[in-house]
């Protein structure tokens, strides 16, 4: 039987490495390499969803061991369904960033050699890929930090600027903190499973068949999730997010933003739900607590920020909590035996987490696009480009749309399953959650509603209104493989959103394996129109309805409306009468988001200085007025400052041992002596 | 006859480049002499994998896993540095720094520095292994003062004296050690056979093996490198031409600590409790943490890396104390990764000082940009160093960080700080030496490529795929350990 | 037989493109009298509806496809919805479409697309409606999701045709915690429906406007497919308020025998809704934006004590 | 010459010995110094050579001849022609606080008796009793290297700790191995070797042979 998921995941594995190795030899003809590199990991990615979405359809397993490592502890790979379903997200997003790196990536030639960032944008892929088929610690921590590690140099490839640099090395020390924690995990977990004895226990398999004394297992638990967390981007262990995705190229920043970040939900849900499998229900709190203040503290942050990509960037924290809540639910559901509750909650979970890849890549390449042609990041600068590039202000507003979870797109969809999710837990047996947990849901609605709040300010500004910077530039569209890429994962967006019931019926067999349950069953009950998570009496929402009746709707009334012939009447904007409207008159981002600074502002620390040349001696007569705002992301002050503080205060302390006196260095080694012959003799 | 090769090669061409040394074509002696071990250690490794243990010269000397891949690892980095130096030393013949006496000097105690490591690692006399290791200690003295500058003569004065006192502690020990051997083994030479001390180690008397121990700890552990007796590491280090700081953190280091742990073997032995590891892990891990919160504020490239070898060290020192099969066969991999990765940043490390004509940090720039050889070797290198798959070094560390959990759950945090610590103070001065555009004053140099390219191609493969009877050496090495 | 349920949402879907625009009027009505004004009349709104779509439309220059997009999105929101809210008949057709979170969505979807028209001049006016309306919809929106919640928890279920059934069903009659969500639903409603104390549906006044600073440059049949859209979004909120809190009369089946009664229920109710609404918006002044946060936060709180109530009362 | 007429004399011995480590801790004009490492050397070869001749262990009567020829000869006389040429030899070296160091020095005698007290319960040696004397200049020697500045008497401190090893040697066990006694005395052949090229450095380049101004090595706060 050769012709297995795991034998394709293998091949398009090696074509990307190929890639690689081409990128490496004829370095020569830049043009030509950027062609074939990213055709081949078009190809490749396709060739993973094909994989992954065979794997998950069937609900086949394979298990592979290959003759690499430690002879000990050879590579054990395997493709299941619940790591189909990751290469398949992983794959799609990819798929479309590599046909949009076709064009986006021709942007640099003539300013540098993009060999590098082809090199490791291959292994960066090959990375993600292995991470989710890895079936032991060691090669999934390999995996782990060779997509890190791929991902740190595109983070610094334009190594000239500083800020480049400074966001790439915060980066790498997180991830790689992470990592530590996460081998810990693995170790305690490994340990468990043979009693420290040889190497065998270092398999998933072997994790899978022990169960674990829930001490070991809580510390196991906390350390694996301190370790994703680190890596998702969860708060407080977001703050290199921020500052690497906007400097990476915007393909680049879409798929970690996409994808790399769902590396670690897959993850967690792999330790908690696979490995670990039985835990109780404070687990899940922990988790659901971490996705309620990402989600919100997220959107907050993002709503507070004026460059697009920084924007975006703080919205994937904000995602990631939100696809936590979905998991933790399920994690709570699970530890009361709720299967068909857990179900549904880690089904919303997974879809948003497919949903998220889709439109957070969508945007990230909208954003490249604007930025592409703009040469531009700061939207104070920027509006009116829905003018001059209509194709990307459409597929941009898409993406808002989605991330905005309105309907009729895909966000919405699994954003409303949360909520579901959340309406069913009054059903826990617990009092205490039974109260605690419907604020949750109030958090969730909040954010839903702030991030629709950021998104009108991103389109709003970003692309109506008049070009707000001093010169406007001779804005282009993007090219058409730019295009397609961003219009491929649109259509994806709306595919998602208006036929949920298919995609959740292909997805079911991960719930059935994780956590014991199907909901495709109830979810389908009145057709493939109505998404009915438990039962049409329950809750129910049907995607094409919506879709179809709103577009009905509006095409008859405009027909209706113009079947006189109906004159439209340009005239220089209104505006109640005012004269002499300048551009510098509109809203811009910092004055959009002013009342929400006032409402939350607790939550920021703010400077805000306005500074007034008056005229006539008088203030009430200013000439010139300006206007100073930093917003900064408090956990720098309380987390971060205070570590680097501590450790070189420890150092300069530590750095008193070695002061040059032979002295005192044979002081110290006579001193040494005779404490051990008196002590430790 | 191989183990004969082994050891008369170096001497015979540390002879031979005493008097030819400053010659146009000495290098490639060096070269050629050093490769000729490395084929000796070779053939000697096949002989010892195939028929196991094996005594040679009258008991004088004896091979088996353990020390053999040392020996073989030796003579590759020596053979790796020998190609390195002579592009190296050349650019600083040069730049006039050292002239045509100093060059066969220079020559003449490589090999004999080699020699006497050789020698170390292969007899079978405790008493003999004290004197190769003050061999080489004397050996690489006045290498370290080569340029003559005062900070160099400084270096050097310290390394002499702190190393000599040592080893004078060492040298206690030993008698010690002798003294509780004759009881069993009777007078003479046979009595400081680690064979017959290793058959009889429990017959010794607990009482005066711990005591020996003790000054064998401090005495080796000041050569090893060990807080708090490290402090001649760094100026060595950083002073001295920079094949020597690759051979002196490569090699030394490891065959000191060969000789340590050779003795804890017995001690354990005799007193069957666990107190000789505990010492070790003791030092071990405060040379982790000193040595680590230590790089966050280096200036001098060379003696950054200097402080990282005492890290490394200590966390090889502290696995070996951990005892048990997966700490000791992540200390012995960690021993061959290290030194390979170590010696292999030294040799970037000296190219890109010589670019620049400095050891200060903030004057090196745009590596990449300047000779892409230098900067992704060092880039790698570094990667490799601090513990990032897929390199070596993070297997080995994996394997220590699982045993820990197990052995000494509390000691993980103290061992995760360490590694964090390093972590972040290396990249924090590395990435802006290799990134960034080349500034004026950098000049281009032909870098030796193999040595680099062989060392990291090696550490690679080990990490992702390592060879199977490299895996059945740890393990016979860890049974011998046990 | 079974034609019959599609007859009705037909019928209800025109009833409430008919009625709103009336019942719109019937609250300026009773406002004029209240104030002792004489009034316009009932029917003044239809006449400005047609007033507006035979006027052409002025359209600023750089005004683009959203921009004339909007209208007719909104306009179908509103339809769609009109179309799911059962008035007259729980067993509708359209029930299944959309559960009343997806309602709430789907005025979102049509909130967002005005807020981004209203940037989309580019006039200092359009920007900030935009941002207040975002602003406020954001702090209603978990306040609306707790009354929900509350709600829901009677009758184990958000469908709102669900909800109607078990009320009649007598399983939840009067209990506190549903009255607790009555009143945080009112205070919301007026929110997202723009009255008084929130927005002030009557006023150009440049700084206190919301909604108007957005749909400012509009015009013909623009503005007036935008007015009309409001009148029905009022209306639909009144209508779904009478749903969940005060569903009789409507028709428990779908047989058309009990729709007459249901009309009459409805206009009764809407009646005396509107005079309810009268009464709020000229006894209080419009608050100042910051003070919304109260308002809505004491909705929040309302809705939250309904729930506690729930657990910990019944 | 019975045994416990010779265990006397070694002990008197090891008495001259720990009395020259004491002198020489204190000791400042650097002739005085050497003078006194050899004679300490001559004692320690001397008492060798009666444990060799008691015990029969006729290797020692080697490794006595070496110590003779080169603790009591060589070495001295090297240094001798080193602070000649160096001209040091008018050199008055400060010694910080004498009587502090003497009862450190004292302390350290009482230590090391203690610490080697259950080594001489096991051993059945007639020299078993100095083998504390022998740790003790071991560790005296230690202790004038970290109190001296001055590198001659560094290194003097150095070769007297090495004396105390061979102390050691003879008294713990009737001596090492010859190969190791041989090997032993190479490596402080070539020690003393590169200890004079040191000198030269040293005194060229800091013109003076003050360690303590050798400082520049350092983290820099």
């Amino acid at each position: 039987m050769i012709f297995l998921p795991m034998n394709i995941a293998f091949f398009s594995i090696f074509l990307l490495l190929l890639a690689a190795a081409l990128a490496f030899l004829f370095n020569r003809n830049q043009k030509f390499l950027i062609g074939v590199c990213f055709s081949m990991t078009t190809i490749a990615s396709l060739l993973m969803v094909a994989a992954g979405g065979w794997a998950v359809g069937k609900g086949i397993t394979n298990q592979v061991i290959l003759p690499m490592g430690l002879p000990d502890l050879l590579f054990h790979l395997r493709l299941d369904p619940l790591s189909g379903f990751f290469l398949t997200v992983i794959g799609l997003l990819s798929f479309f960033v590599s046909i949009y790196s076709l064009g986006y990536v021709k942007g640099f030639l003539g300013h540098r050699s993009v060999t590098s960032l082809i090199i490791f944008y291959c292994l960066f892929l090959a990375g993600m890929f292995m991470v989710v088929l890895a079936d032991d610690a060691l090669f999934f921590l390999i995996s782990w930090e060779v997509m890190a590690a791929a991902s740190y140099f595109l983070v610094m490839f334009e190594d000239e600027k500083i800020e480049n640099r400074r966001a790439a090395f915060l980066y790498i020390i997180v991830a790689h903190v992470g990592a530590i924690a996460i081998l810990l995990s693995f170790g305690v977990m490994a340990g468990l499973a043979t009693g420290f004895q040889g190497f065998s226990g270092y398999t998933f398999d072997a994790m899978r068949a022990t169960n674990f004394p829930l001490g070991w297992a809580t510390a196991a638990f906390l350390l694996a999730f301190f370790g994703f967390a680190a890596k998702a981007g969860v708060i407080p262990l977001h703050v290199w997010l921020p500052e690497a995705h906007p400097v990476a190229p915007s393909n680049v920043s879409a798929l970690m933003s996409g994808v790399m970040l769902k590396t670690a939900i897959y993850g967690i849900v792999r330790v908690t739900f696979d490995l670990i499998g039985v835990f109780p229900w404070w687990w899940g709190a922990i988790v659901l607590i971490f996705g309620l203040v990402s989600a919100v503290m997220g959107v907050l942050y993002a709503l507070m920020q004026h460059d697009l990509k920084r924007l975006l960037a703080y919205h994937s924290v904000e995602n990631i909590g939100i696809i936590l809540i979905g998991i933790g639910l399920a994690m709570i559901f699970t530890s009361y035996q709720m299967p068909l509750l857990a179900a549904l909650a880690l089904t919303a979970g997974l879809f948003h987490t497919m949903n998220h890849a889709m439109f957070k890549g969508l945007l990230f390449m909208g954003a490249g696009a604007v930025l592409h042609a703009t040469r531009e990041r700061n939207m104070e600068e920027m509006g009116g480009l829905i003018h001059k590039m209509p194709w990307t202000a459409a597929f941009f507003l898409i993406g808002c749309i989605s991330i905005s979870a309105l309907p009729p797109f895909n966000g919405f969809v699994s954003e409303w399953l949360t909520f579901q999710a959340f309406l069913l837990s009054p059903s826990l047996p617990s009092p205490l959650l039974n109260l605690l947990i419907p604020m949750g849901a109030a958090l969730l609605a909040l954010t839903g509603a702030l991030a629709a709040a950021c998104f009108v300010k991103a389109f709003g500004v970003t692309f109506l209104g008049h070009w707000r910077g001093p010169h406007k530039p001779d804005v282009h569209e993007a090219g058409w493989t730019m295009r397609i890429g961003m219009m491929l994962s649109a259509l994806t967006c709306l595919a998602l959103g208006v036929l949920p019931t298919v995609f959740i019926d292909w997805m079911d067999v991960l719930s059935e394996q994780l956590v014991g349950a199907k909901i495709a069953t109830s979810a389908t009950g009145i057709g493939w129109m109505w998404l009915t998570p438990i039962a049409h009496e329950r809750a129910a929402y049907s995607g094409p309805i919506v879709f179809a009746g709103i577009m009905a709707i509006v095409v008859i009334a405009y027909i209706l409306l113009h079947a006189r012939p109906a004159a439209i009447k340009r005239v220089p904007i209104w505006d109640c009468g005012f004269e002499k409207i300048t551009q510098r008159m509109q809203y811009n981002a910092t004055s959009f988001s002013m009342p929400i600074r006032r409402i939350f502002g607790f939550l920021f620390s703010i400077k805000e200085q306005v500074r007034l040349v008056s005229q006539y001696g008088h203030r009430a007569f200013p000439k010139k007025l300006h206007y100073h705002l930093r917003i900064r992301d408090l956990f720098w002050g309380w987390l971060y400052k205070p570590v680097v503080d501590a450790s070189f205060w420890i150092s300069r302390k530590v750095g008193r041992l070695q002061q040059g006196k032979i002295h005192v260095y044979l002081i110290y080694s006579f001193v040494t002596i005779i404490v051990l012959l008196v002590f430790l003799r | 006859m191989p183990l004969l090769i082994l050891l008369s090669v170096p001497l015979f061409a540390s002879l031979v480049l005493a008097f030819i040394g400053d010659r146009k074509y000495a290098p490639e002696i060096n070269i050629f002499g050093s490769a000729a071990t490395f084929a000796a250690g070779v053939s000697l490794a096949l002989d010892v994998y195939a028929n196991g243990p094996m005594l040679a010269g009258g008991k004088f000397f004896f091979v088996d896993a353990f020390n053999v891949y040392l020996a073989v690892l030796t003579s590759f980095v020596s053979m790796t540095t020998a190609i390195f130096s002579r592009r190296y030393m050349r650019k600083e013949r040069e730049h006039g720094r050292v002239g045509p006496i100093r060059m066969r000097f220079y020559h003449a105690m490589f090999q004999l520095f080699i020699f006497a490591m050789l020698l170390c690692l292969l007899t079978n006399n405790v008493g003999v292994l004290w004197i190769a290791m003050e061999l080489a200690t004397l050996s690489t003295v006045l290498l370290v003062s080569l340029y003559r500058t005062p900070s160099a003569i400084e270096a050097a004065w310290k390394y002499f004296i702190l190393c000599g006192v040592g080893i004078a502690l060492a040298l206690f020990g030993t008698v010690l050690l002798y003294f509780a051997a004759e009881k069993v083994l009777g007078e003479g030479g046979e009595a400081l056979l680690w064979t017959n001390l290793s058959q009889v180690s429990g017959k010794l008397e607990p009482t005066v093996l711990s005591l020996a121990f003790v000054f064998l700890m401090v005495g080796y552990g000041t050569k090893v490198g060990l807080v708090p007796v490290h402090n001649w590491l760094p100026d060595a280090h950083s002073e001295g031409p920079t094949p020597i700081s690759a051979v002196l953190s490569g090699l030394l280091l490891n065959v000191a600590l060969y000789a340590l742990v050779r003795c804890k073997v017995l001690v354990d032995g005799s007193t069957g409790t666990h107190h000789a590891g505990d010492i070790m892990m003791g030092f071990g891990l405060l040379s982790i943490i000193v040595a680590a919160f230590s790089l966050l504020r280096q200036k001098d490239i060379k003696r950054m890396f200097a402080y990282s070898s005492i890290e490394h060290m200590g966390i090889a020192t502290f696995a070996f104390g951990l005892g048990g099969p997966i700490a000791t066969f992540g200390a012995l991999l960690h021993m061959l990764v290290h030194s390979l990765t170590k010696s292999s940043i030294f040799f970037t490390v000296g190219h890109a000082s010589q670019m620049h004509s400095t050891q200060e940090m903030d004057r090196i720039k745009g590596l990449i940009r300047g000779n892409p050889l230098v900067g992704w070797g060092l880039m790698f290198g570094v990667m490799a160093i601090v513990g990032m798959p897929p390199f070596g070094v993070f297997t080995s560390e994996f394997l220590i960080l699982t045993a820990t959990i197990k052995d000494a759950p509390f000691l993980t945090p103290f061992l995760l700080l360490g590694f964090g610590v390093a972590f972040a103070a290396l990249f924090r001065r590395v990435q802006p030496m290799v990134t960034g555009p080349a500034p004026s004053y950098q000049r281009p140099i032909k870098a030796a490529h193999i040595p680099v390219i062989f060392h990291m191609a090696l550490v690679l493969a080990i990490g992702i795929y390592m060879p199977d009877f490299l895996n059945q050496w740890f393990h016979r090495a860890v049974e011998l350990l046990k | 037989m079974i034609l019959y349920p599609f007859i009705i949402e037909v019928f209800q879907i025109l009833l409430v493109l008919a009625v709103a625009p009336a019942f719109a009027g019937w609250v300026k009505a009773l406002k004029c009298w209240s104030q002792g004004r004489t009034s316009p009349g009932l029917f003044q709104p239809y006449r400005d509806i047609i007033k507006l779509f035979s006027k052409d439309v002025v359209l600023a220059e750089n005004a683009s496809w959203i921009f004339r997009f909007t209208p007719y999105l909104v306009f179908g929101v509103s339809v769609l919805a009109g179309g799911i809210v059962p008035m007259l008949s729980v067993d509708l057709p359209l029930a299944a479409t959309a559960d009343v979170i997806a309602l709430v969505a789907l005025f979102a979807i049509a909130r967002f697309f005005t807020a981004l028209a209203g940037m989309d001049i580019g006039t200092a006016f359009g920007g900030m409606g935009s941002s207040r309306e975002m602003t406020i919809a954001s702090l209603a929106e978990p306040a609306m999701l707790m009354a929900i919640f509350t709600v829901s928890l009677a009758s184990k279920s958000t469908s709102l045709s669900q909800m109607v059934q078990v009320i009649y069903s007598g399983q939840s009659v009067l209990r506190p915690s549903v009255a607790f969500a009555l009143l945080a639903f009112i205070l919301i409603a007026l929110a997202e429906t723009g009255r008084i104390p929130v927005d002030n549906p009557a006023t150009h006044l440049e700084l206190t406007m919301i909604h108007e600073a957005m749909i400012l440059e509009y015009s013909g049949r623009h503005l007036a497919l935008i007015e009309w859209a409001g009148m029905m979004k009022l209306f639909l909120f009144v209508m779904l308020g009478i749903a969940v809190f005060a569903p009789w009369g409507i028709a428990a089946s779908g047989d058309l025998t009990a729709i007459p009664a249901a009309v009459l229920f409805m206009i009764l109710k809407l009646a005396i809704v509107g005079a309810g609404l009268v009464l709020i918006e000229t006894g209080l002044a419009k608050m100042r934006l910051f003070r919304l946060t109260e308002f809505l936060g004491s909705a929040f709180l309302l809705a939250t004590l309904g729930m506690l109530s729930y657990f910990i009362l019944e | 010459m019975n045994t416990s007429l010779a265990a006397n004399i070694n002990s008197f011995l090891a008495a001259m010995v720990l009395l020259t480590a004491f002198g020489m801790l204190v000791q400042r004009r650097m002739y005085g110094l050497i003078h006194l490492f050899a004679w300490q050397g001559f004692f320690l070869s001397i008492s060798t050579a009666i444990v060799g001749f008691v015990a029969g262990a006729h290797h020692l009567y080697i490794s006595s001849i070496l110590t003779l020829s080169l603790k009591v000869i060589l070495l001295p006389y090297i240094l001798h022609i080193l602070i000649q040429r160096l001209k040091i030899h008018k050199e008055v070296e400060t010694i910080v606080n004498v009587p502090m160091t003497m009862m450190i020095g004292i302390a350290l005698v009482i230590f090391s008796y203690h610490l080697t007290a259950p080594v001489r319960e096991l051993s059945t040696l007639m020299t078993r009793s100095t083998l504390a004397v022998a740790l003790a200049t071991v560790l005296l020697g230690l202790l004038m290297m970290i109190t001296r500045r001055h590198a001659v008497t560094q290194i003097i401190g150095f070769l007297a700790m090495e004396n105390g090893l061979f102390f050691a040697a003879t008294s713990a066990t009737y001596g090492m191995p010859l190969v190791v006694e041989l090997g032993v005395a190479l490596d402080i052949l070539i020690a003393a070797f590169i200890f004079g090229i040191f000198f030269f450095h040293i005194h060229t380049t800091f013109d003076s042979l003050d360690v303590d101004q050798m400082a520049r090595l350092k983290e820099e706060d």
